[in-house]
């Protein structure tokens, strides 16, 4: 059965150099915005007005719009932020480190992942500046020269992270863009219409692909990706190091670096996978975007989910070894305590549901993968907000024990961020080639040859 | 054609690319400077007051004592801003009818005061205290420059807190013998002590000045 | 008739470029150029060679960025304005040391970036090669080759019989 | 500065206080604000306070208001350090008030009383505006501490809500109108001699008040005079006459008392000179002050008292059994026949050995809920245990005129509805609310044609009569007052009254034909008899104005005989049948009777063992509950005689079974709105006969459930050793075992990787001292008053949003029914290894060079980490704009502190205003701070010496004595923060009798 799976071919018939260029560039620049398109932005479109006014409230009205208190000073935005930036750096995994890697499955999926990446990040870059108590001055955390003589804390993870998360974002556009130049020369190629023309030769920095050119793309691109793949390891690191360099039981944890880039990764896949699904029928991709590719991804997919049960694992086991009797309340109150539920759910859709990847039928089902990849992605926020509130509400003192909940507000800033998401990838989609063609032709020449 | 552009392109975008580059330069250079000018720091401008009220005069000129007016500035965190009486004093004898005075001798005729505009003020997170920087040798010109010598009454320092730290981060060059703190043009001198020896004198521990609680609380 | 600029061939297969490319090497021909829809390996090989000095900027960049960001790091907490925070001491370097990482990163991928351009002569929207027909192929499934008439091998005949070995599809000819 | 008196800017503040009208927490604050914008109002203002001009607008340019004798129009905001634009402008005086320094804080000497009764206090001045209250050191009810009703003092002087303007039936009229009546009423009151005149009062120690009293009953011979304390303190009084043949005070000397029993006491809380009290108190339970000696404190309660609570051995019982105890305990100390009472059980024989082994030394007290036999048999208990002149004293009666007010009372009501009152003064009490439901009070206040009240409010009272008055504050009039002791002081005014006010005394002098009566002559002409003679009495005035009290005032010790058969006189109860149900009236910890109703900081000052905020609910015990079917939220319908209340309930630990505990003074109808409908009103459930305990009552569920807010939610320490707590034995064995325990030792040499920082010139830090506190929030509400803490309403209090800088944590250990409570007070512990400082990204908290943890508000952009970091959650934080929304004038804030905006954390900073203050003064002279001379809010507050601040570096001060005590440790002191803040460990003295048990 698996053989069958596995050995999905890379390319779907009827492949051609013409061919995948013609697919790639025509829904772009020759066909109209199709409906569903349309639909699709109306629809997140709203939630990014949902985004709008739940910011201006709590511009205009403050952090107390939010469920957070003390202890629970932290509440859905960190939620938020961490799950986000997961996301994002799952894209950029599957674009760098597998192009080290030189998988060929990833020149299908590279595009989807960056553009996912970025508007994750963008998301994630959000989140820290709602969070504020006076968001007006969050370049404060800036070192620059400034009238009151005074510099930032740079011991602070919260600094560590505000640098990390703005090199981070400003990395992947630009190894976003530089992939896109080819690509962007075939759709100056292949546009119609001089606004089109103009529009993409501007984008193209006008490539050529003469041989020199091409090399030093190839350099530049393969040293880029290097950088990148530690990036985004280190990116989510320090994302860990913003609870783990606190001393709250629950957050104090030396695994939390790879715990979270594994969490990263995880989310990161499903997301790929959850946009991936519906991309590949609705711009008739199959050919391009095969079985094979859902499957390598669910695999990894799968993967990742025995890494993350394996520290859902780790982290269960420490307390009891250590013996902390604040690190055994945590945690059994984290089972059983107040938010006890949510640790169950999280178990459930991180660890036990995935473990149908096993089954290639699944594998092969692009239903149950979107469905898979959902039940991650929520999964994954919850693991966040897990982190972050049932860590708090009882640390130390038991006199200020107190329980937090989300208001109408926080959940509007999440769902907002969810459209906002969906907004920017749907732009991405209308106005990028969603697969990079240049890479697809290298395949195609490989698999298939030159002529059509 | 290709690009659908036209042959100037190439040009056009260079050209456009490092005007970019040069505006967001410029934008630096501004935000770093911009803050210090007069505008910014209200430094050099001055104040409207409902009487032009001359420091020259009073103090250069006749050589008033600062304590003269300014009663608490020993004592207190606060200078002190002279009551109306205390203008009369001298000027129910003299100017008795300048119309220049009119709005003093109203004032304390009628009971309704003198609204005079702020010139040196801080923000409100701010504790300052005028009785120690006098106590410890900071004289009345450190800050408020050459207020003997200003006809009408302007601010000249910005106030900032880098500047507030500059002289508390190394105070030894700003500080003079008591004796010396209310002359409004005193100049060191070869036999006026180093500013090291001011600062054993005076007791002062550098090390502690720059602490945020200092003027924060 | 006006002097010749450079005589542009199109070829239908990697193959047959890159046989082409070897023949007029192997005569000396020095100012060729070939454009291609993909990165092809042999021409790399053919007419551009190893690439070190790019590497080593970039490097050089990165390195940069974390020098700038200890010694900024570094001022700003035990040389500008020391602090006494949390009794930690001024000079807590390996505090600094998670952010120096992403520092010479991004200075690294900017440097990077920018020398893409540099190298590549980008953005560059003019180029007489546009001037041959159907060149849009060339990043579709064309494979060109510009051969330059100021090269002093250069010799319109053999080229000729060059490309018609190697099923040329067709010769251009573009003016100066 | 001109006064309002004479102006008639009524209307618009009636139309202010009607736009109030409804809002409530969070909204009520903002349409304070709003209201604060109305330009009349700004108008009356800035001719009340020319400092306070555009004060609406003032986001936090309150200082200068201040500082510099001038105004701030438009002001800095919080953030950026920018350029102002907006010109700020600096009004001069025309004369300077003589020796009036700017921004230099001056006291001045004066009293707050409760329920008549004297504490000494200081007002802190600033620009002739009072800011904080002290504790008076020289006064023998204060010592220098506060309560915590005193604290509260200045947020209700300056309540823009307080009564404004005379109102006649509701409508603002001008003072002369009612003047003129009045001496209407007069001329014919003269012709009657004052048939159907009658004035009400609260109880009452001022001596003028007294002479002007007599004065106006020898006019109107025929006038009565009423008195009503909803607290009333009847009982005490009562069972003394019984026991003593006539009416005497007692006043106790608690720091002799080796042996006490606190039998359902007020000791600590409430009873007049308390502070004093609890001051000796705890001074006995300091073990590693006293050479390892500590008094022995034993407690019989139904409902858990501040004494019980701090109690070595306690006992919970009901009432009735309570009585039969005493009974026991009586017979067997031998102050009563044999078989008088059944015999005493184990428990009750080891505590009268242990009693009767320290004759002399031994003191047993009674709070006044418990009935007259409770203290006639207390009163032959303590004679038997030759208390008197040992332990306690007795004195002549302190209050004036000590009638039965529960009768006097009952019988105005009667006269009132039998149309016998035609005139009515009602001075500064609120009946129509306090009075007992079966008097129908408030209904027989509209029989009255001419009913006057003076209040500084508008209230019950206030709107059933013809006429209110807006009565002064007790920081804005002339009077006099008594101590516990008898100590009388004289009460000057700080301020001239913000808006029409008028006091008791100029009312009553009013009615005695005076024009325009003058308050400070009316206290002079009193003590001008009352002056040594010979010596000019100008000079007594003010020695006595200054030092805040009238030396030689207090009374001396009488030695009236106790009647031999005062206790055989009593009958004990036979004993209610075991499941009845009693409910218990106790005044609430934070609004009294009610009349506190209407200040935020009591409101929001969490109640001493429930720690509710905001509301009251019926305490009930665990087993009760269980019993009942009851959880703590649910709305219980309460009847008794018919009368019922419905409120919700709250389980409450050492309750007695069967007893409903019901905190009085909520559920105000007519208040400002603070005040308004926060909790339930008892008071309709409350008869002239059942005051203190109705029994037979009947508690069922009413099906819906109600939300209290707790500002605790867990109620023991989880397993972990918060507060640390042992037998005064093992102390005794081995006075350092604490240490010996694992890394309890704050000398210790601290495991860190840090290179430590030393602090060569100050080392600031507080100890708080276990075996003192007794809980009582002074501290709290000090604090709050300090440091310009804003109060966030009910709601936000339930978002687990309160901004108390220090809190009194509470913990219970052992089983619910009897358990431990132990009390906690926590502020900033000021890590020297702060965890909070290394997680801010702006460096907006950091250490100074006296190793405090400081923080920068307008550095911080609020990412919270820092309170999450704080292993003790001291932080609090700015979640709205509290201080922007809060409706106390600018004037009332302490212009030492910065106002916090929306979005900045806030924590406790050992006052650092105040240390600051002290190290410049100490610097200008080159010297360095004396020990004493910085004293932190809390601590100066505290009546039990439960906190000491001061120079760790300096090995003389008290609070480097402190943590060289065997039981000084760190808490949480696993987490190697090296705190400053420390604690000395809890004893418990026990009796060996009873410990198996």
């Amino acid at each position: 059965m698996s053989r069958t799976a596995d050995a999905a071919p890379i390319l779907g018939p009827r492949a051609s150099l013409a061919d995948v260029t013609d697919r790639v560039c025509d829904v772009v620049v020759r066909q109209p915005a199709p409906l569903w398109w349309w639909v699709a932005v109306g629809l997140s479109g709203a939630f990014v007005v949902l985004l709008v006014v739940a910011a201006s409230e709590l511009f205009v009205v403050g952090i107390g719009t939010w469920g957070v208190n003390i202890p629970v000073a932290w509440g859905f935005a960190l939620a938020n932020y961490v799950w986000w930036i997961g996301i994002a750096s799952g894209g950029t995994i599957i674009s760098a480190l597998f192009y080290l890697t030189g998988s060929e499955w990833r020149r299908a999926t590279n595009r989807i992942a960056e553009s996912m990446t970025l508007w994750g990040a963008a998301c994630a870059g959000l989140m820290p500046i709602f969070h504020l108590g006076r968001q007006g001055l969050f370049y404060w955390l800036f070192p620059y020269p400034n009238v009151m003589g005074i510099w930032p804390q740079f011991r602070s993870p919260l600094l560590w992270d505000f640098f990390a998360l703005i090199c981070y974002i400003f990395a992947s556009i630009l190894f976003w863009y530089l992939g896109l130049v080819p690509d962007f020369a075939s759709m100056r190629d292949r546009a119609p219409t001089t606004p089109w023309r103009v529009f993409y030769g501007l984008l193209a920095l006008g490539w050529r692909g003469s041989a020199s050119q091409w090399k030093t793309y190839q350099t530049v691109y393969g040293i880029l990706a290097c950088l990148l793949a530690p990036m985004v390891v280190s990116v989510h690191s320090i994302v860990g190091l913003d609870f783990s360099g606190g001393l709250v039981p629950g957050w104090h944890s030396l695994q939390f670096s790879p715990y979270f880039v594994f969490g990263a990764v995880y989310s990161g896949i499903a997301t790929v996978l959850l946009l991936m699904i519906p991309v590949r029928r609705l711009y008739r991709l199959e050919t391009y975007i095969t079985g094979r590719h859902l499957n390598v991804l669910a695999k990894l997919m799968l993967v990742c989910g025995l890494m993350l049960t394996y520290s859902y694992g780790l982290e269960a086991f420490m307390p009891f070894y250590s013996g902390n009797i604040f690190d055994l309340h945590m945690f059994l109150n984290r089972l059983y305590g107040h938010y006890g539920a949510t640790y169950w759910v999280k178990i459930a859709l991180n660890c036990v549901l995935p473990q149908l990847l096993w089954f290639p039928a699944v594998r092969r089902s692009e239903i149950l993968l979107m469905v898979l990849a959902l039940s991650v992605i929520v999964g994954m926020w919850i693991e966040r907000y897990i982190i972050v509130v049932t860590s708090l509400y009882q640390d130390f003192m038991p006199s200020a024990w107190y329980v937090y909940a989300g208001t109408v507000w926080d959940w509007s800033i999440l769902l907002g961020s969810v459209g906002l998401f969906f907004t920017g990838f749907l732009v991405v989609l209308r106005f990028v080639p969603i697969v990079s063609i240049s890479e697809m032709r290298e395949t195609v020449h490989e698999h298939v040859g030159d002529r059509p | 054609m290709a690009n659908g552009l036209g042959p100037g392109a190439d040009l056009a975008v260079k050209v456009g690319l490092s005007a970019v580059a040069l505006g967001l330069v410029c934008l630096g250079l501004w935000g770093w400077g911009g803050p210090w000018d007069d505008y910014s720091t209200q430094r050099n401008i001055v104040q409207p007051q409902p009487v032009p009220f001359s420091h020259r005069h009073h103090v250069s000129g006749l050589g008033l004592d600062c304590r003269y007016c300014h009663t608490a500035v020993e004592v207190s965190s606060n200078a002190g801003l002279p009551p109306v009486q205390t203008c009369m004093t001298c000027h129910s004898q003299i100017w008795t009818n300048a119309t220049m005075l009119e709005p003093v001798r109203q004032a304390y005729a009628t009971g309704k005061t003198l609204r005079w505009n702020a010139v040196n003020y801080l923000p409100d997170y701010v504790f300052f205290d005028h009785s120690i920087h006098v106590a410890k040798g900071v004289g009345c010109t450190t800050c408020h420059g050459p207020i003997g010598d200003m006809p009408l009454t302007w601010k000249s320092a910005s106030l900032y807190m880098s500047w507030c730290l500059d002289c508390h981060a190394n105070p030894a060059p700003h500080l003079r013998p008591h004796e010396a703190v209310f002359d409004p043009n005193w100049r060191r001198t070869p036999d006026t002590p180093s500013g090291e020896a001011l600062l054993r004198a005076y007791h002062i521990h550098p090390e502690t000045l720059t602490d945020c609680s200092v003027c924060h609380r | 008739m006006t002097a010749l600029r450079a005589v542009v061939a199109e070829f239908g297969t990697v193959q047959d470029l890159v046989a082409a490319t070897r023949r007029l090497r192997e005569l000396g021909a020095r100012r060729i150029e070939t454009y291609t829809p993909f990165p092809v390996e042999e021409l790399n090989e053919l007419l551009v060679g190893r690439q070190t000095l790019l590497p080593m900027l970039i490097f050089l960049c990165g390195a940069a960025g974390v020098v700038w960001g200890f010694v900024m790091q570094y001022w700003g907490a035990a040389v500008s304005y020391p602090i006494n925070v949390g009794g930690r001491p001024l000079n807590s370097w390996p505090a600094f040391v998670p952010t120096l990482f992403e520092f010479g990163v991004v200075w690294a991928v900017t440097g990077g970036f920018l020398l893409f351009l540099l190298f590549n002569r980008l953005p560059k929207f003019h180029h007489p090669v546009w001037a041959v027909r159907d060149f849009e192929r060339a990043s579709r499934d064309a494979f060109f080759l510009w051969i330059d008439a100021t090269d002093e091998r250069f010799d319109r005949e053999r080229l000729g019989d060059i490309a018609r070995d190697c099923h040329a599809r067709r010769l251009t000819e573009l003016a100066a | 500065m001109p006064s309002l008196n004479g102006s008639d800017p009524g209307l618009d503040l009636v139309a202010l206080r009607r736009r109030l009208a409804g809002t409530r927490g969070r909204d009520y604050w903002r349409s304070l604000e709003e209201a604060a914008g109305h330009p009349e109002f700004a108008r009356l203002m800035s001719e009340e306070f020319p400092a306070a001009e555009g004060w609406s607008d003032a986001s936090i340019d309150r200082r200068r208001l201040l500082q510099v004798m001038a105004a701030c129009v438009a002001l800095a905001s919080v953030s950026g350090c920018g350029p102002e634009k907006t010109r700020k402008q600096l009004l001069p005086y025309i004369r300077e008030p003589e020796g009036m320094v700017p921004a230099v804080p001056r006291f001045y000497a004066t009293a707050a009383t409760l329920g008549g009764f004297a504490e000494g206090v200081l007002v802190k001045h600033y620009q002739a505006r009072p800011i904080k209250i002290e504790g008076n050191p020289d006064h023998p009810a204060s010592l220098g501490a506060t309560s915590h009703w005193s604290q509260a003092l200045i947020l209700s002087l300056y309540d823009p809500e307080r009564s404004q303007m005379p109102l006649q039936r509701g409508v603002p009229a001008s003072e002369q109108a009612f003047v003129s009546a009045l001496f209407e009423r007069r001329s014919e009151l003269l012709r009657t001699h004052g048939r159907g005149l009658r004035i009400l009062t609260g109880s009452v120690t001022s001596p003028t008040f007294a002479a002007q009293m007599a004065a106006l009953l020898r006019t109107f011979p025929e006038a009565r005079w009423h008195q009503w304390e909803a607290i009333s303190r009847e009982a005490v009084a009562d069972g003394t006459t019984r026991a003593f043949g006539r009416p005497l005070d007692a006043v106790l000397h608690v720091d002799k008392a080796d042996v006490l029993l606190a039998v359902g006491s007020d000791l600590l809380s409430w009873a007049p000179g308390h502070l004093r009290y609890a001051r000796d108190f705890a001074a006995k339970r300091r073990a590693t002050e006293t050479g390892g000696r500590m008094s022995r404190v034993y407690a019989i309660e139904a409902t858990p008292t501040l004494a019980g609570s701090v109690a070595d051995h306690r006992l919970v019982l009901p009432p009735d059994d309570i009585m039969t105890a005493l009974g026991s305990l009586a017979m067997a100390v031998k102050a009563a026949p044999e078989g008088f009472a059944p015999a005493p059980s184990p428990w009750l024989a080891a505590v009268a050995r242990d009693l009767v082994a320290h004759r002399g030394a031994a003191l047993v007290h009674v709070g006044p809920e418990l009935p007259a036999e409770a203290h006639v048999l207390v009163h032959a208990i303590n004679e038997a245990l030759g208390a008197r002149g040992h332990t306690l004293d007795m004195i002549e009666p302190v209050a004036v005129g000590a009638v039965n007010q529960l009768g006097s009372l009952g019988e105005l009501a009667r006269d009132m509805n039998a149309g016998a009152v035609d005139t009515l003064l009602i001075l500064d009490v609120n009946p129509a609310f306090t009075a007992p439901a079966d008097l129908e009070f408030a209904g027989a206040l509209a029989k009255v044609p001419f009913a006057v009240h003076l209040g500084p409010y508008v209230d019950e009272t206030a709107s059933r009569c013809v006429w209110h008055l807006p009565a002064t504050h007790d920081l804005e009039a002339w009077s006099d007052a008594l101590a516990y002791d008898g100590t009388a002081s004289i009460i000057q005014p700080q301020v001239r009254p913000l808006y029409l006010g008028r006091s008791a005394h100029e009312i009553v002098d009013l009615l005695q034909g005076s024009i325009s009566p003058d308050g400070m002559a009316l206290v002079q002409n009193t003590w001008r008899g009352r002056a040594p003679a010979g010596a000019p009495f100008d000079g007594f005035w003010r020695a006595a104005l200054r030092r805040g009290v009238v030396p030689g005032t207090a009374a001396k010790p009488v030695d009236v005989p106790l009647r031999g058969d005062a206790a055989a006189q009593v009958k004990l109860p036979a004993g209610a049948p075991r499941e009845t149900l009693t409910v218990l009236f106790r005044p609430d910890d934070g609004l009294w009777d009610g009349r506190f109703a209407d200040n935020g900081y009591l409101q929001e000052l969490p109640r001493w063992h429930t720690k509710l905020v905001w509301d009251n609910a019926a305490l009930i015990a665990p087993r009760t509950a269980e019993r009942l079917k009851l959880r703590g939220d649910d709305m219980v319908e309460i009847a008794q005689g018919g009368r019922t209340v419905q409120m919700p309930v709250w389980i409450l630990p050492a309750q007695a079974e069967n007893c409903l505990t019901l905190p009085l003074g909520f559920g105000r109808r007519v208040a400002g709105n603070v005040g308004h409908g926060t909790g339930f009103d008892l008071y309709p459930l409350r008869t002239s006969d059942t005051v203190w305990r109705a029994a037979g009552v009947s508690v069922k569920p009413t099906g819906r459930r109600y939300h209290l807010v707790s500002s605790q939610h867990e109620q023991t320490m989880a397993g972990r050793d918060m507060v640390i707590s042992a037998p005064l034995d093992q102390f005794a064995h081995d006075p350092d075992f604490l240490h010996k325990m694992d890394r309890r030792d704050p000398e210790a040499p601290t495991r860190s990787i840090y290179p430590s920082y030393d602090y060569p010139r100050y080392a600031w830090a507080m100890a708080v001292n276990l075996n003192s506190c007794v809980g009582c929030g002074a501290c709290v509400v000090a604090c709050a008053a300090e440091n310009n803490t804003p109060v966030v309403g009910k709601e936000e209090a339930d978002r687990g949003r309160l901004m108390h800088w220090l809190r009194i944590d509470r913990y219970y250990s052992g089983e619910p029914d009897a358990p431990g409570t132990y009390f906690q007070p926590v502020p900033c512990m000021h890590c020297e290894d702060a965890p909070c400082e290394v997680v801010c990204p702006v460096q907006a908290t950091m250490h100074d060079s006296d190793g405090l943890n400081v923080m920068v508000y307008n550095r911080c952009v609020g990412t919270r980490f820092c309170s999450n970091n704080c292993p003790y959650k001291v932080r609090r934080f700015n979640f709205f704009g509290f201080t922007r929304h809060d409706p106390r004038l600018p004037d009332a804030w302490n212009p030492d502190v910065t106002v916090r905006d929306r979005g900045v954390m806030e924590k406790c900073t050992y006052c650092i205003q105040r240390i600051r203050e002290a190290e410049i003064a100490a610097d200008r002279e080159d010297r360095r701070v004396r020990e004493g001379e910085v004293k932190t809010a809390c601590q100066a507050a505290c009546p039990t010496q439960a906190i000491v601040f001061g120079d760790m570096n300096d090995k003389q001060s008290a609070v480097a004595a402190r943590k060289a005590s065997p039981l000084d440790y760190q808490l949480l002191a696993e987490l190697n923060t090296r705190p400053r803040t420390t604690y000395e460990a809890h004893l418990r003295n026990v009796n060996p009798e009873l410990e198996e048990e």
